[in-house]
């Protein structure tokens, strides 16, 4: 699907590179499109020289939705590495780089697409490995080496799980192929298949990044390039997602309502934890890491109220509470992408991505500064933007859940969506700490004083971006067929409920309807409007009734002295409130290594340490170890 | 028309060991030894293409035998002898010109790994265990001269370990062979006869089960030690870091399957005549003790070449876990990984020697950032260090997961967790060393040392690397359909054990 | 149809309208019914309108630190605040622009508002508007999920999301509303909602002491008829969540006749409750002392916990747990 | 001569000649773990050869076996002579011929294997095998075991490096003796690469005596532990 050619000339390969992944992902998202709408699932084979090598490609409507996503973010993410490779990366190995980017791409596709287990598997990796040689590719720097070792351990301990999970499958099913394990699911227990479930979860949230086992993730991300990271954010740990929703709704079904239950928890306290988090970071990469593993959880909040349905037999309660999961994958991919690669932009003019250092941006780089702030409406879940649509409909589906019959359901539903309505709070707060600790107030420091806007190309790509943000939170209908599609496929939702669907939830350009009794409703294109009534009412009333006089530019008061840089409040500053009042969640990212990981490793490295002298050099007792095996092995006999 | 060729491959060794004595020039030695080594190697790919239609062959009176199992060995010690010879151009040239070593020494060289190569294609092609035996000694006196090549305190030590414990393990083996012929006398069997492997599998069922359980524990001890299996694998990473590193490379890459090899050939028997759990369970055990250990001592390594012969010891333990779990995938899985393990380990002890030629050091602490000084090398080590942790695309994955497929399948749910927790810290430790040696700023220390060396890989140096290198990567997508079949018929072989 | 659009656009601009009109006059009223108490006189009940009027005829000047995000903010401010008063009910619990959105959106646009405002007070590099600034986003992160989950609560007993339609659904069950998880629930909306109006306990718009200024000190830098907008959108806020207290307290008379009389006597009620519901504010920020500011989040804990309890009750009525 | 020799053991009763024979062996054994002079253990070591190779041959001689005398004129060749003989050499070229120390002192270390030895006669006709194993004679059997397990002893708590090699010649010994036991004879070809490879690793270990004494300058293991971990 992505064509790989790369050709040696450097600046040229840049352009032409791109331009092929342009092509590529415009094609696959033409045929994503296609297949979603038609709702075919077709499968590819390749026989290849193992038992279980074939190579199967399937599309369904579930992989056409992701492939769509990777390829939507890939086409500006392309364009705006054109500009970005030029600035940064000309000095080194730019066909490597071009080589791999390429070659990431496709394992992500090939992820989504394989019908295999074992292929699956193989491109799991694959993409783990690839987006673990971005990571290192600053080869003289200690941060990427921790970084991409962490990253490796983490997603391997990951695979491991799902390796084992994988295996178990193929017991039951006798083949690798994910169409039987379609049908493995009637014959096993539900115990082993809880054990299935726990084991994909932690697989496949290894890679997605749920608390606690994200700690790769803020490691990981700065240390790739940007335009890089804005693909591993935006799309590759929803590669977990889709997995979770792969293996939960297509393999494992039908399972009880705590898997539901039990994911929502999962959900909540990575969003909730993930924001906090990033509440104290000033590596604006870190933060916005941070900011993916919380989006993650409001994903995952969804699948698990989608899980909750299904497991009551509310499929069509289900596939709703799953488009919102999609759309909100969606969603974050576009704004993390604009944001990543905004990010991209001020780290490659000022060389820097601490945002005490920075400041007062705006004035050098104001169309940076422009689609950044759109950036952070938008995962700020403000209206207008994508991300209030899917999380609205992320709201509505948890508080829905409070139909359902059991209590602890009913009681929880509504406190995990005041707990969303907190993290977004919490993420307002973030994002204004960033963007006015990057772009506003006055310069921290001189570098900032000489940067210039990045090339065009850059803005473009971002553009584009914030141009499909805005776009999709004004007119989200648009998209909803698609997700529709995809939803009620992956949970099995058949034609003849798809009226009762079109019964809840209502969707077309006016507005978006939830519940036949008129349970929650929104228009966002009557936001938009009202939004630039209410302006032009109050700015030409101002114009007409307020004084004539110019705007007169003074120094900032700050007590009769020249305002100075060091006068502001620093993001540390900003955030240390939050700091304070949430000290108790603010369980820093050390907790986790020093209460979780630590103890292990060195429990690991002081049992070797203790090991090491059985390795003693002296031959008598070398003899000795042979001997006791001998008779620890005759003595197996008599057993 | 087999017979002259299987002489054909024994004389191979024996003439490039004589011809190696007569030139001058060390260029000219490598060369030669090369050459006659891709000669065996081509050699050896015919006769595996006879095994493979032909099913299995004996010859001079049943003294020979060869099927598809042997027919893999034959493969993975000519392949490996080949690269290694490769290798050695560029590696003994080097430490000719760095005055490490003379012109006999280097002839001296090359006579012992003819001889070496030479006793483990008698191991893998003989039918009487009793030759089998005899050769697997051979092979130890042999090598024993490699390890302790450079006359040093530490070599020489190596050496002695190496020597001591490997015979030790084998008298005991002696004792298992002693046994088991005596079963087969016992039952009547024909005694000239009564070693060979041929004749044994047709009696199996009716020998003795409690003899030959007594006999396999003998002989699993006995070449688990020559194997490298925990807890007998003590010498181990001594003589795998002592030793000169292409001779590293064929002690880890082939010499350690020679055993395994030997207990295999014994444990289809021991199946045949006291049915299928006792064996695999005893080798199950030995394998994930060596994971388990490996892991542990991988973990606060500092030497990278005892890391290499721990990681070896790993390996060893996954070939054992894979026969023990005595199931067809994990059998093939096992015998696949035979292949994959010979030539990434061959690969990064290629690797490692290249940073020790270059930095004059074996130790961790110093080999660090190693990428930017040596691009290749270090790209290669760090390529090389995540396949042989098992990462995929690369074949090692697809044998082990063979192997742990083969577990679960066979319902060894335990031993199965235990083998992937092991494998996932092995994992961690091999990274976290890899990645602190290739990537990363460089240690200051070595500064000086770097800019007083003059060494550059040569052409065939970089062969040898890429060779392994590019096979394994294949093997990890695309299997040959020959391969296929050789070591499909070779799990047939081993399987044939399993009782039904 | 013609009738209903005609309907609806005279109730959206009336609604509207008051909206603008009162909520100067509110917060005058406030101010001088708490002088009253405090035993002062206090500033001239239009003191709201006067002082809107001078901040439009006064020079605006602005610190040359700022750019376009500076003078736009409070335009954008003031446009949030008016479409998130669409969403609740006034004089009438009919819905003005069909399914506008419900109570998340109302909540949001007060954020999308307050993420410009936070913004801005950052720009002028000033360290008293950004040590507010800071604060304020602190309260936020605590108002928010606060002022939710009373709300969801009653989004969940009476199965919708629009405000409207919840006050359309208590009015109808008269005296029989009361019940403890209402009253619980709209406890914990008031405490919310002080918080949230920047009143005392947890801000005072009095003080003139630039350390412990929250709202006020976001707006230092501002001048003229930027100043002017801001503060109007603030008194805006303060009118929009009394109203809607009031129509969740007293949920009377909410769906008038579209008559002239009936329309007014819905105006004069509104009213009459707007009033009430600032009397008793007043009454709290005469009788509390203003909080540390880290305890903040005690109270609103408190206020969080109450509506737990509210579900709970809620939740478990039938099985012996309460009402 | 072959008549007369076989009419001579048949008339003085073979088993006992057997027995005294194995005594030897046994004797030998014990007497070498206990021995400091490394001379003396080689030559205890040929003494050992020599009459298991004897039993060998008295039993070839009763079963009617044409073969034995060659095959235990070779062996006589290979263990009495040849592998003394280098072992002799190695010890004149390292020039050091006492063991003083020893991780176990010497009069404790037969001690010690006589219990050993005197448990293992004790143990093995108790547990059956005999009985299942149809054996020259059970004496051998257990002696056999007490051989392999004296040589492990003896490589295990000696310190010399030639001493070693001597200890696992001594195991070598008690595996023959087992062999004699047991099967009585390999195939030809198995036996005779059993005794080349012998007499090449009595070489080969020689010459790394040789060397360690060399690099070293002592024979001492104990030096030898510098690789570890």
């Amino acid at each position: 699907m992505a064509s790989l050619i790369c050709i040696k000339s450097k600046s040229l390969s840049i352009v032409a590179s791109n331009i092929f992944a342009i092509i590529a992902s415009t094609l696959s998202l033409i045929s994503s499109v296609f297949s979603l709408i038609n709702q075919h699932s077709y499968t590819l084979d390749y026989l290849v020289g193992f038992p279980f090598g074939k190579l199967e490609l399937t599309i369904d409507p579930l992989s056409a939705f992701f492939v769509f996503m990777i390829s939507l973010l890939v086409i500006p993410v392309s364009i705006y590495s054109i500009g970005y490779l030029k600035s940064e990366y000309l000095e080194k190995n730019i066909g490597l780089l071009c080589t791999l980017y390429h070659l990431f791409i496709l394992s992500m596709l090939f992820v989504v697409l394989s019908g295999n287990g074992f292929q699956f598997l193989i491109f799991w990796e694959l993409m783990t490995l690839i987006s673990f040689a971005f990571v290192i590719f600053d080869i003289k720097s200690t941060e990427s080496k921790n970084a991409g070792f962490i990253y490796l351990l983490m997603t391997h301990i990951g695979s491991a799980f799902l390796l084992l999970s994988f295996l178990i499958f193929g017991k039951y099913t006798g083949s690798f192929s994910f169409s039987s394990f379609h049908e493995a699911s009637n014959l096993m227990p539900v115990s082993l298949k809880t054990v299935l479930f726990l084991c994909v979860l932690f697989g496949f949230g290894t890679k997605a990044g749920i608390v606690p086992l994200h700690i790769w993730l803020p490691q990981a991300h700065p240390a790739a390039p940007s335009h890089i990271s804005a693909l591993m954010s935006g799309v590759m740990i929803k590669t977990g997602i889709y997995g979770i929703l792969r293996f939960v709704f297509d393999f494992l079904s039908p399972f009880p309502s705590w898997w539901g239950v039990f994911v929502v928890f999962i959900g909540i306290t990575t969003a909730v934890l993930g924001i906090i988090f990033a509440s104290s970071e000033i590596d604006i990469k870190r933060i916005l890491a941070y900011s993916s593993i919380e989006n993650i959880g409001v994903i995952l909040l969804s699948v698990g109220a989608s899980m909750i349905f299904y497991s009551f037999d509310q499929t069509v309660l289900a596939t709703i509470a799953l488009v919102a999961s999609l759309f909100h994958s969606l969603n974050h991919s576009l704004f993390k992408g604009l944001l990543f690669t905004c990010a991209g932009s001020i780290v490659s003019r000022t060389h820097t991505r601490n945002i005490e250092k920075l400041g007062g941006l705006i004035k050098f780089m104001p169309k940076t500064a422009f689609l950044f702030l759109i950036g952070s409406l938008a995962i700020c879940a403000f209206p207008l933007f994508n991300g209030f649509i899917s999380e609205w409909l992320t709201f509505q589906t948890l508080l829905t859940l409070y139909e359902l019959k059991p209590g602890f359901i009913k009681l929880i539903a509504p406190v995990v969506a005041s707990l969303l309505g907190f993290t977004s709070a919490i993420c307002a707060a973030v994002f204004v700490k960033t963007f006015s600790g990057i772009f506003l107030g006055i310069p921290r420091t001189h570098q900032v004083h000489h940067v210039k806007e990045v090339s065009y190309s850059m803005n473009l790509g971002s553009g584009i971006l914030t141009l499909l943000c805005f776009l999709i939170g004004v007119i989200p209908f648009m998209l909803f067929p698609l997700l529709k599609n995809a939803a009620s496929f992956i949970v099995g939702l058949d034609s003849s409920s798809n009226g009762n669907l079109q019964n809840l939830l209502t969707v077309n350009s006016r507005f978006i309807l939830l519940g036949n009794n008129n349970f929650a409703s929104i228009s966002p294109l009557a936001i938009l409007i009202v939004l630039i009534a209410g302006f032009f009412f109050i700015y030409s009333f101002s114009k007409i009734y307020g004084s004539k006089l110019p705007v007169r530019k003074e120094e900032t008061w700050s007590c009769g002295v020249t305002p100075k840089a060091e006068f502001q409040h620093t993001p540390t500053g900003f955030s240390q409130p939050l700091k304070v009042i949430f000290s108790e969640l603010h369980t820093p990212e050390s907790f986790y290594h020093n209460y979780i990981y630590l103890p292990i490793v060195n429990g690991l490295i002081s049992f070797s340490h203790k090991i090491k002298p059985l390795q003693s050099g002296v031959l008598q007792i070398y003899l000795l170890y042979i001997f006791l095996a001998l008779i620890l092995s005759l003595a197996w006999i008599k057993l | 028309m087999d017979i002259n060729k299987i002489l054909l491959l024994y004389s191979i060794p024996a003439l490039a060991g004589f011809s190696v004595l007569l030139p001058k020039n060390k260029k000219i030695i490598g060369l030669l030894q090369a050459s006659w080594m891709v000669f065996s190697f081509i050699l050896a790919l015919f006769i595996v293409k006879d095994i493979l239609s032909f099913g299995f062959m004996s010859m001079f009176n049943n003294s020979i035998y060869l099927d598809a199992l042997s027919g893999l060995m034959i493969f993975l010690v000519t392949l490996v002898g080949t690269i290694v010879s490769i290798y050695s151009i560029s590696y003994m040239t080097n430490e000719v010109e760095e005055k490490i070593q003379n012109i006999w020494k280097l002839k001296g060289y090359y006579l012992l790994l003819n001889a070496f190569v030479f006793s483990m294609l008698l191991t893998v092609t003989v039918n009487s265990m009793g030759v089998l035996w005899i050769a697997i000694e051979l092979s130890t006196l042999a090598s024993a001269f490699l390890v302790g090549y450079y006359n040093r305190e530490a070599p020489v030590e190596a050496a002695w370990k190496y020597i001591i414990l490997c015979t030790v393990g084998i008298a005991f083996a002696m004792i298992g062979i002693i046994l088991a012929y005596y079963a087969v006398t016992h039952v009547g069997g024909m005694k000239s006869l009564g070693l060979n492997w041929d004749y044994l599998v047709t009696i199996a069922h009716k020998l003795d089960p409690d003899l030959m359980k007594v006999a396999f524990v003998f002989i699993l001890i006995g070449f688990g030690t020559k194997a490298g299996l925990a807890p007998m694998h003590s010498w181990l990473p001594d003589a795998h870091s002592e030793a000169p590193t292409p001779v590293s490379a064929l002690l880890s890459g082939v010499l350690i399957k020679c055993g395994i090899y030997g207990i295999l050939r014994f444990a289809i028997i021991t199946n045949l005549s006291v049915g299928n759990d006792f064996s695999n369970k005893l080798i199950l055990f030995f394998g994930l003790l060596s994971i388990g250990i490996s892991g542990i001592f991988i973990i606060t390594q500092k030497n990278i070449k005892r890391l290499l012969a721990y990681s070896s010891l790993e390996h060893i333990g996954i070939i054992a876990c894979g026969i023990g779990f005595a199931n067809p995938l994990a059998i093939f899985g096992a015998l696949f990984h035979m292949v994959n393990h010979a030539m990434v380990k061959s690969l990064m002890f290629f690797t490692s020697g290249n940073l020790a030629l270059k930095f004059h050091t074996k130790d961790m602490e110093h080999l660090k950032g190693t990428i930017q000084v040596m691009p290749v090398s270090g790209t290669i080590l760090l390529i090389g260090g995540l396949a042989l942790a098992g990462s995929p695309p690369f074949s090692i994955f697809i044998s082990e997961f063979y192997i742990l497929s083969g577990g679960i399948e066979g319902n060894y749910w335990v031993a199965s967790i235990l083998f992937l927790l092991f494998l996932l810290i092995v994992f961690g430790g091999l990274s976290y060393h890899f990645l602190q040696m290739t990537i990363g700023p460089l240690n200051n220390n070595v500064d000086s040392n770097i800019s007083s060396t003059k060494y550059k890989m040569s052409k065939s140096g970089v062969v040898s690397m890429l060779l392994p290198l590019v096979l394994i990567s294949i093997l990890g997508i695309w299997m040959p359909a020959p391969l296929l079949k050789l070591l499909n018929e070779a799990t047939k072989i081993v399987t044939r054990g399993h009782m039904i | 149809m013609n009738y209903n659009i005609l309907k609806h656009l005279t109730l959206l601009l009336t609604h509207t309208g008051l909206l603008l009109l009162f909520a100067p006059f509110i917060h005058s009223y406030i101010k001088k019914i708490k002088a009253m108490m405090q035993g002062r006189i206090g500033p001239p009940i239009l003191q709201g309108y006067y002082d809107l009027i001078k901040y439009f005829h006064k020079e605006t000047v602005a610190s040359n630190q700022t750019s376009w995000l500076f003078s736009i903010t409070p335009f954008i401010v003031f446009s949030t605040t008016l479409a998130a008063g669409l969403l609740i009910p006034t004089f009438t619990s009919e819905e003005f622009i069909v399914s506008l959105g419900g109570i998340i959106l109302f909540i949001y646009l007060f954020g999308l508002g307050r993420f410009f405002m936070t913004s801005s007070a950052c720009e002028p590099g000033s360290s008293f508007c950004s040590m507010a600034s800071s604060r304020e986003m602190m309260f936020a992160t605590l108002i928010e999920p606060v002022m939710l989950l009373p709300l969801f609560v009653f989004v969940c007993m009476y199965g919708t999301n629009n405000i409207c339609e919840t006050v359309n659904q208590l009015a109808s069950k008269g005296v029989a509303l009361y019940t403890p998880t209402y009253i619980l629930s709209i406890i914990a909306i008031f405490i919310a909602s002080l918080a949230e109006m920047c009143r005392i306990p947890f801000d005072n718009q009095e003080t003139h002491y630039e350390l412990t200024m929250v709202h006020e000190g976001m707006l230092l830098e501002y001048s003229g008829k930027q100043l002017g907008i801001m503060f109007f959108s603030g008194w805006l806020k303060q009118l929009i969540i009394i109203s809607l207290i009031a129509n969740l307290l007293f949920p009377l008379y909410t769906m008038p006749g579209f008559t002239f009389a009936s329309l007014c006597f819905a105006v004069i009620i509104y009213l009459l409750k707007v009033l009430i519901v600032s009397t008793f504010i007043v009454f709290i920020e005469t009788i509390v002392a203003k909080v540390r500011l880290f305890r903040v989040r005690d109270i609103l804990m408190t206020s969080f916990i109450m509506s737990i309890i509210a579900l709970v009750i809620s939740v478990y009525k039938g099985k012996g747990l309460g009402v | 001569m072959n008549v007369t020799l076989t009419q001579f053991i048949l008339d003085h009763n073979h088993e006992s000649l057997s027995s005294y024979l194995v005594g030897v062996v046994l004797l030998v054994s014990i007497l070498m773990s206990g021995c400091h002079r490394i001379e003396t253990m080689i030559r205890f070591f040929a003494i050992q050869s020599l009459s298991l190779i004897l039993i060998m041959f008295i039993a070839g001689v009763v079963n009617h076996n044409p073969h034995i005398l060659i095959i235990s004129t070779i062996i006589f060749v290979g263990k009495c002579i040849l592998i003394p003989t280098i072992l002799m050499f190695v010890l004149k070229q390292i020039q050091i011929n006492r063991e003083i120390e020893t991780y176990v002192a010497l009069p404790v270390s037969m001690l010690l294997n006589c219990t050993l030895t005197a448990l293992i006669f004790a143990i093995i006709p108790n547990i059956g095998i005999e009985k299942e194993l149809h054996v020259l004679s059970s004496g051998l059997l257990s002696t056999s075991i007490s051989v392999i397990l004296i040589g492990l002893f003896i490589m295990m708590t000696r310190k010399k490096a030639l001493v070693q090699i001597i200890g696992l010649y001594v195991m070598e010994n008690g595996i023959f003796a087992l062999t004699i036991d047991t099967i009585f004879e390999m195939p030809n070809v198995v036996e005779m690469g059993i005794l080349l490879d012998l007499l090449i690793g009595a070489l080969v270990m020689g010459v790394w005596v040789y060397r360690i004494r060399q690099s070293f300058e002592t024979i001492n293991v104990e030096e030898l532990t510098k690789l570890r971990g």
